[in-house]
């Protein structure tokens, strides 16, 4: 029961981080792009860790990968955010 | 199993090629810098690739702690670079 | 574990690695080059973990993937595009094309000639049967080495010598960067975003290092890992406007960035002193021997790595005390350091003079 | 199980490599800095996937690592340094 669970979450998680890899490769310009990124691939690892910790017998092993959920949520919503700025510096530059 | 040794054994060759080449002849001095620390890349491939033993086989370690070390002293050897051309630049004869 | 999928992850893997590079390499845009070669960082710290060599991808993580991107980037991203990237152009522009031609496919001939002697070398080492003598003698003596991850047997107990003169490499490296002139100009928070990132993501980096040198003993991490992490908590520091990095100044940094050289010497000449040879350890205090030399030695690879994002030799208290905010040196104030005599003739250093005096005044 | 988690390495790895197609084609800074990021996410989902396939649990910690760096780095793509002044 908890390998089938498992399995549905990490097959969605890969779902997401695909749709973030194609959404990234055919949205129209960096904003867009930037939307679909940030969404897809945090949901995408939410759910591939969830699912590897059904997977994992070890609780400390549990703690770090929830610990890498929230650092890289943290950094991302952070990192995307800053590269937005960045563009629209330039662009209100030129 | 031995194929991974094989793949990217190669790869580091083809790596090292390719930034000695870059490292040879490119004109921007920056992308020198960035070429010797690819083939320096390519050079930890092969090591790595050698010290592998196969998925659950415990690898040789020597090689790995070659690699680490390594690792560390190309970036402090890319610092220095950098200071160079920093001051290569400001420089009032090649500025 | 499927083999076909295996083998398609090595290959995509590989094709990762590969068209990274070329792109780095081939790209003209030195802004370009430097993001393209993150992610080459990026991805070969996944080939070091496919590859079981989690040390490695560590070190790799955290250095390839990140400090040495950091570097090139505030390289790039100092100067105008062309000042710092252009020319060596003046190396090659006196030969005629034809010879440039000449020229270029002796390198490529010479470059795929090396190509093909490395892989026949590979091939050699490959077909013959792996010679595990020296991972057999790690294995025996992993024992008495102190520590049960072998990689850090390697580093501070078996070959300790390596590890110490590459520390004696990276000080030379900084003293070299110290003695090519000032730092480069300081950073300013970037807003609150930055700020934020910057509160929780120090204090984490700062964490991580410490579990990393703990943890080395038994499991890959260490000196190098944990140095390198914690030089990145310095470089975000800096890069939110932080001067000091959080180092101590003068007289202490020194001391700090020499602490790893120093103490592996301090506790060889000591064992030599009490009849023991240079660095062997005594199988019962090895563990604590190690423990004592990755912890200096972590902080001076952390103090030197993040001193070399600096670009030169830290500006002294003294030119910060006179104006309010740090004195924002430009580049033409730093070419004024170096050629005080000459910078009168200079338009453009001249420049630069009025322009901090101004600032000096406010 | 072990079937369903290579075929997630495949996967993500292959998510990785079309984010590598961004990064090649630019045009902009900012978008090539945005794929990174997503190399950098993607990887942190291949190292766990591959800590638990090979059952060497320190590769969490470089996925730790690694995710840590990645928001280094990009912190490092947008620093403002002083001289640049008010923009």
């Amino acid at each position: 029961m908890i390998d089938v669970i498992s399995s549905l979450l990490i097959v969605s998680g890969l779902g997401f981080y695909l749709a973030g890899s194609v959404g990234l490769l055919r949205l129209p310009d960096l904003y867009s792009r930037l939307h679909a990124l940030t969404k897809a691939d945090n949901l995408g690892l939410g759910l591939l860790t969830a699912g590897l910790i059904l997977q994992a017998q070890d609780l400390f092993i549990a703690i770090k990968l929830t610990l890498i959920w929230l650092a890289v949520l943290a950094a991302s919503a952070a990192s995307a955010h800053l590269i937005a700025q960045h563009a629209r510096r330039r662009e209100t530059r030129t | 199993m031995m194929t991974a040794q094989w793949l990217y054994g190669i790869t580091g060759c083809l790596i090292v090629a390719l930034g000695l080449r870059t490292a040879l002849l490119h004109t921007l001095l920056l992308q020198r810098v960035i070429g010797i620390n690819i083939m320096g890349a390519g050079v930890f491939l092969v090591l790595i690739a050698v010290a592998y033993r196969g998925p659950g086989e415990a690898p040789d370690p020597v090689p790995q702690a070659l690699v680490l070390t390594g690792i560390v002293v190309a970036v402090s050897a890319t610092a220095l670079a950098l200071a160079l051309a920093r001051r290569l630049a400001a420089e009032p004869d090649n500025g | 574990m499927n083999t076909t999928a295996v083998l398609v992850f090595d290959i995509l893997l590989v094709l990762s690695l590969l068209s990274l590079a070329v792109a780095t390499l081939a790209t003209r845009d030195a802004h370009r080059s430097v993001i393209l070669f993150m992610a080459f960082g990026l991805v070969l710290a996944l080939a070091w973990g496919r590859l079981m060599a989690p040390d490695v991808a560590l070190a790799e993580a955290a250095i390839g993937a990140g400090l040495s991107g950091a570097l090139l980037l505030a390289a790039v991203r100092e100067q105008p595009r062309q000042t710092l990237t252009a020319d060596t152009n003046a190396v090659h522009s006196g030969n005629d094309a034809g010879l440039k031609v000449i020229l270029q496919s002796v390198a490529t001939l010479l470059c795929v000639g090396l190509a093909a002697t490395l892989s026949w070398a590979l091939a050699h080492a490959l077909q013959s049967a792996p010679s595990n003598a020296l991972a057999q003698a790690v294995q025996e003596n992993l024992a008495t080495s102190g520590v049960s991850n072998p990689v850090t047997a390697v580093l501070l107990n078996f070959r300790a010598y390596d590890t110490l003169l590459e520390l004696a490499v990276l000080l030379t490296a900084i003293l070299g960067i110290f003695a090519l002139g000032p730092a480069r100009p300081g950073y300013r928070s970037a807003g609150p975003v930055f700020d934020s990132l910057a509160h929780w993501l120090v204090p984490v980096l700062i964490l991580t290092a410490g579990y990393l040198l703990w943890v080395g003993a038994q499991a890959p991490g260490g000196a190098f890992q944990a140095g390198a992490i914690l030089a990145a908590a310095g470089v975000v520091l800096q890069l939110s406007g932080q001067r000091t990095l959080g180092l101590p100044q003068e007289r202490t940094l020194h001391i700090v960035i020499a602490a790893g050289v120093g103490m592996f010497l301090l506790v060889g000449l000591s064992l030599l002193f009490l009849g023991r040879p240079f660095l062997g350890y005594p199988p019962a205090w090895a563990s604590a021997l190690i423990l004592l030399i990755e912890t200096a030695a972590m902080l001076a690879i952390a103090a030197t790595l993040a001193l070399a994002f600096l670009g030169g030799r830290p500006q002294s208290p003294r030119l910060n005390a006179t104006g309010e905010k740090p004195a924002a040196l430009s580049t033409g104030t730093l070419r004024a350091a170096m050629h005080p005599v000459r910078s009168g003739t200079d338009a453009d250093t001249n420049s630069g003079y009025r322009n901090s005096s101004n600032e000096q005044k406010q | 199980m072990s079937e369903l988690l290579s075929v997630a390495a495949v996967g993500l790895m292959l998510a990785l490599f079309l984010g590598l197609l961004r990064v090649v084609r630019g045009p902009d800074a900012g978008d090539r800095m945005l794929a990174a990021q997503l190399i950098g996410t993607a990887g942190v989902g291949v190292l766990l996937v591959l800590g638990l396939l090979l059952k060497q649990t320190a590769l969490i910690d470089v996925a730790l690592v690694l995710a840590l760096l990645a928001a280094v780095a990009a912190a490092a793509f947008t620093g403002k340094q002083c001289e640049t002044g008010n923009d």
